[in-house]
């Protein structure tokens, strides 16, 4: 742990769909909001700081959107920060949100990310072609392939680990009444017959373009003590960030994550991830990213993440749960995603994650990442104060 | 595309022009909409806010306390009012309300409390703080700002 | 709070940059900032960055300019779509921590490749403001008409302003804009958004700064006279112009407060403005005394504006002057959003 | 430039449509200047880190790892190895390519660096890492500041590249 004890008092997320008609960008975010503060059973008065993460702004075509939500985020008067890390940006939302109060600057931070992609179209706005670059690049699917097939040679996994991630993703995803993608009558058999996209990822293996909020409440250790809601300790934090394009870069196994995940395990006090960490939230927009992240994040020695798909390691009732919400590849509010993996766990060591509530569980990651693999944040919180 | 010799170095530089180009969707919630629903009516609606203030346009939440504002509780307000400040926009750029030079004026409406932002169709020494005027409204109104076509001097007919 | 100091300040040298990209304006710039400092990228406990995407007119390009650092092996970064100075601050809290001991910041922006005042609408109400399209230099000039409209100041207290900045920035190396000019030339010049003539709006600058902070004893390690902050403080206002007392900026006030401002005991002021009759705006909301205190000796945003890194020059000009025993204590601003919607203020003080 | 309702025109107005059109001046700075200026002249032009030797292309204005400005240009042959690939089944309103295509990462000769590139000349389910690839130029009168003047890279009569030698770049 870094500075001051600080903890989550209360989450709130939105319910994430393709497109959300009925509100305005103001009332997205407000909604998802307005659920942290009546977890946390506080008010907007309460509220010391803001802390907003976006992706892009062409995603929305407001340049800067903190400026016009001031009034939507309570922040008028107050201090607002906004945070953009491409994909990884909901996570380093909530670590510069968890600074303030370890700083022992303010003992109440609203922290808030957020994603309007029907505003435009993520793929237009992933694709903008800058003059004289290749064009050639197709969306995120496009370049994560190649990396997705560097995993299976390096690591020889069965071609069918990422159907069974993402089956298992859609199945929790059931069970988490805020999740987008809901496919009840999904099975092995549909996943790995859905339109090859791009080879080797399939359809049912990509995460949707969803519109949605997730918000925490963020507080001191007095603010804790106050509190008579149920809040998840932050026992540790770290950011890592790497160059997109070095020569030699592992992609496949980037040294920032593994670098980042070793630094908020050092904090939190994590010698052996495995065996002491209950259950974990981690960024898997295609299903194959599970399987690579649970060895870059030190779960599965190198080349062997595969494995805890295979044996059911990482399903809901496994020894590690991974993505009991149905994940990334169930909603995607770009950048929001970050923040609600970060929520998703505080509320796993709340004992308040509902239907997919790992039972016990008393230790728990979030895990974000971005850019081309290269940005990363992470958080391990607790149900125990540090 | 094109390149341009920089005397400071040998390299010579391209430069080509990018166009970021999309017509976004916006979904309005409750308040925004309303208000441009009134638009659409010819009405300007605003929002009593925490310090009494009839606040146009409503803003969705009520910057004092942060409480959300309710479509409900909108009142409307004139189509005229007082100018309370203006420039003169002597380069109008691609989208602006007129393609010729004009003012922007904000204008306190009869019956609110603050100042709505738009375009002003008056000769530049014609333009004055204080001086009254109303809105043209647009000869078709689709509910967006552009309902209001500009304000013009004088007073509501 | 730890005692944390700006150490080390280097800026690009405004202008209309047409060779270089992003990468390239901060590469020097980050290199001269941490040479005195003996510092490597890797040494640095945390690194944190301004800029804004749609200036670029690409998504992510923060994502190439961090190649500049050379960020390998990977290092703790990360980013706002902020002003520099408001990086800054995330970096003065991580400092707070106590377990990091320096942390390097930077910023960059070029105004020149878009129409700048356009590009900025889109930070406006997007339902109901930014479809007017209602450009920057006329969102400024109507906030200067209200100005004007009180009466408490008049276009020669413009024209004062603007002389001043361009003496000012005679010297400074890096201006974009300097010279002589008196107020009576300047006020022959004919308007341009009236009330504002053009020498009252800023010039279309690209620009980089980079800041490197230490705390306590490491500060005075690295640097012989760091520039301590002693407060800093940042507050936001509600967007509509029209809802707005433009004559007078509240946040900057309230800013000012929390970071403990003592106006008095000023002896300059670095004030992002980059209209003039903001700095009278600002001048104002802090209660500072031009015969006490020395405005803009750098020329201010008056004198080159490099949007998203305008307000970290603003820090980093202050605190050079500090480290360079110009002064015992100053004052840095930095704004952003329409009519200094966002205010930050840090109250600095050379070493003793 | 005007925003037009979404709605029809009697219920409550819920969406409005706001084009966005923002034009550019867009340099890609002095070193990607270079490197298309080669292409113009049919050369795949990089450069070298005077810290780790390694060859960038296209090049960049520094090293990403060293953090420090290229000082040396390097010619790199337009030949080299497929790394790795993905095969593409789905469009984009920008880019209109038969379906399905490979888009490849390349390593030309010479180079530290891959580069993505259109796969042709050999069925989709042929493609395999490892390929030894030649670029296949536009016609010279059809050469631009592009890198789309290599049209595409076709593979080439070697015996594939052991995956030892290419690893490290996947």
């Amino acid at each position: 742990m870094s500075g001051n004890r600080a903890a989550v008092l209360g989450t709130g997320q939105t319910r994430h769909v393709a497109k959300r008609e009925d509100v305005s960008m103001g009332g997205l975010v407000r909604e998802a909001a307005q659920r942290a503060l009546d977890d946390a059973g506080l008010a907007w008065s309460d509220i010391d700081a803001v802390v907003l993460g976006k992706a892009p702004d062409m995603f929305e075509g407001v340049m800067m959107p903190e400026l016009y939500l001031a009034e939507a985020l309570g922040a008028v008067g107050k201090p607002l920060i906004r945070v953009h890390t491409a994909g990884s940006v909901g996570g380093s939302t909530a670590v510069v949100a968890t600074h303030l109060v370890q700083a022992g600057i303010h003992d109440r931070v609203l922290t808030v990310a957020f994603e309007k992609q029907s505003e435009s179209n993520a793929m237009w706005a992933l694709s903008i072609r800058i003059p004289f670059s290749q064009p050639l690049v197709a969306g995120a699917g496009g370049y994560f392939a190649p990396i997705v097939r560097g995993y299976i040679r390096k690591s020889q996994a069965p071609l069918d680990t990422g159907f069974k991630v993402a089956l298992k993703d859609r199945l929790n995803a059931l069970k988490n009444p805020y999740a987008h993608v809901r496919e009840p009558d999904i099975t092995f058999e549909k996943v790995a017959e859905s339109p090859l996209l791009w080879d080797p990822i399939r359809y049912a293996e990509t995460c949707p373009s969803s519109d949605g909020a997730g918000a925490m409440v963020i507080g001191s250790e007095r603010a804790a003590e106050d509190s008579d809601r149920p809040v998840a300790w932050i026992h540790g934090t770290a950011v890592r960030s790497e160059p997109t394009m070095g020569a030699g870069r592992d992609r496949v196994n980037p040294h920032a994550g593994r670098e980042c995940a070793k630094a908020c395990y050092a904090e939190a006090g994590i010698t052996d991830p495995f065996r002491q960490i209950d259950c974990a939230e981690i960024y898997v927009p295609f299903s194959w990213f599970e399987p690579m992240w649970l060895e870059n994040l030190g779960f599965a020695e190198e080349g062997t993440g595969w494995k805890m798909v295979h044996d059911g390691t990482t399903a809901l009732d496994g020894e590690l749960p991974v993505n009991m919400s149905g994940g990334v590849l169930s909603s995607n509010p770009i950048g929001a995603s970050g923040m609600i993996r970060f929520l998703e766990v505080a509320n796993q060591v709340r004992g308040t994650a509902g239907e997919h509530q790992v039972p016990d569980a008393k230790v728990a990651m979030g895990h974000a990442y971005g850019g081309g693999s290269q940005f990363f944040a992470m958080w391990v919180v607790g149900s125990e104060k540090p | 595309m094109s390149a341009v010799t920089d005397a400071a170095t040998p390299t010579t530089v391209l430069e080509a022009p990018h166009v970021m180009e999309f017509p976004y969707t916006r979904s309005t919630g409750p308040v925004v909409g309303a208000f441009l629903t009134g638009l659409r009516d010819r009405q300007v609606l605003g929002a009593r806010d925490s310090a009494g203030r009839v606040v146009v346009p409503p803003p969705e939440y009520d910057a004092g306390t942060a409480e959300a504002v309710s479509a409900g509780d909108l009142v409307p307000v004139a189509s005229e009012g007082v100018v309370t400040s203006w420039s003169w926009n002597p380069t109008p750029r691609t989208g602006q309300p007129f393609d010729r030079p004009f003012a922007w004026a904000l204008v306190r409406l009869d019956g609110a409390d603050t100042a709505l932002l738009h375009a002003l169709d008056a000769p530049r020494d014609a333009v004055r703080t204080g001086m009254r005027v109303r809105i043209r409204w647009a000869q078709e109104t689709t509910g967006g700002v552009h309902d209001i076509a500009c304000f013009e001097p004088g007073e509501a007919q | 709070m730890r005692e944390v100091a700006v150490v080390s300040y280097a800026q690009f040298a405004t202008r209309r940059e047409d060779r270089r990209n992003e990468v390239e304006m901060l590469l020097p710039v980050l290199r001269e900032a941490l040479e005195p400092t003996g510092l490597s990228t890797q040494e640095i406990g945390f690194t944190v960055s301004g800029s804004s995407d749609y200036l670029a007119g690409q998504a992510f390009a923060f994502v190439s300019a961090l190649d500049a650092v050379g960020p390998w092996p990977p290092i703790a970064e990360s980013h706002v779509e902020m002003d520099g100075a408001f990086a800054l601050y995330e970096a003065w809290v991580r400092l707070q921590h106590g377990d990091i001991d320096t942390a390097l910041v930077y910023a960059f922006g070029r105004s020149s490749p878009g129409d700048v005042a356009r590009v900025l609408c889109l930070q406006l109400d997007p339902y109901l403001v930014a479809p007017l399209w209602p450009d920057a230099v006329s969102l400024a000039a109507l906030q200067a008409r209200a100005l004007l409209d009180t009466g408490g100041a008049d276009d020669k207290d413009l024209a004062r302003v603007v002389a001043r900045s361009r003496r000012n920035a005679q010297g400074n190396p890096h201006a974009q804009l300097a010279g002589d000019a008196d107020e009576g030339q300047l006020l022959d010049q004919p308007l341009y958004a009236d009330p504002l003539r053009k020498h009252d709006c800023p010039p279309v600058s690209d620009g980089a700064a980079v800041v490197v902070l230490a705390a306590g004893d490491r500060a005075r390690e690295l640097c012989e006279r760091p520039a301590w902050i002693r407060g800093i403080d940042h507050r936001i206002e509600a967007q509509h112009v029209g809802a707005r007392d433009l004559t007078t900026s509240s946040s900057t006030a309230l800013a000012a407060r929390k970071a403990g401002l003592e106006p008095s005991s000023v002896d300059l002021a670095e004030l992002h403005a980059p209209f003039s009759h903001q700095e009278i705006v600002l001048t104002r909301a802090l209660g500072l005394d031009e015969d006490r205190t020395s405005i803009n000796p750098s020329g201010g945003a008056l004198a080159s504006n490099p949007v998203m890194a305008a307000g970290l020059v603003r820090i980093g000009e202050a605190a050079q002057r500090l480290m360079d025993g110009e002064g015992e204590r100053a004052v840095a601003h930095a704004t952003s959003g329409p009519c200094l919607q966002q205010n930050l203020l840090c109250v600095l003080e050379g070493d003793q | 430039m005007t925003e037009t309702a979404e709605n029809d025109t009697t219920g409550p107005v819920t969406g409005i449509v706001t084009p966005i059109r923002l034009e550019y001046r867009y340099t890609p700075g002095t070193a990607a200047s270079m490197f298309l200026r080669g292409m113009k002249q049919g050369e795949v032009r990089g450069r070298r880190c005077p810290s780790c030797s390694k060859v960038y292309v296209p090049p960049r204005a520094g090293c990403p790892m060293c953090g420090v400005e290229f000082a040396e240009e390097v010619l790199v042959k337009d030949t080299g190895t497929l790394v790795t690939f993905a095969v593409v089944n789905v469009n984009f309103a920008n880019r209109v390519i038969d379906l399905p295509y490979v888009s490849a990462e390349v390593l030309f000769d010479g180079a530290d660096t891959t580069t993505m590139v259109l796969l042709t000349g050999v069925p989709v389910d042929e493609v395999r890492m490892g390929m030894r690839v030649k670029a296949h130029w536009l016609p010279r009168e059809q050469w631009d500041f592009s890198m789309t003047n290599i049209d595409h890279v076709e593979p080439i009569d070697e015996p594939d590249a052991d995956y030892e030698s290419y690893r490290e770049h996947v």
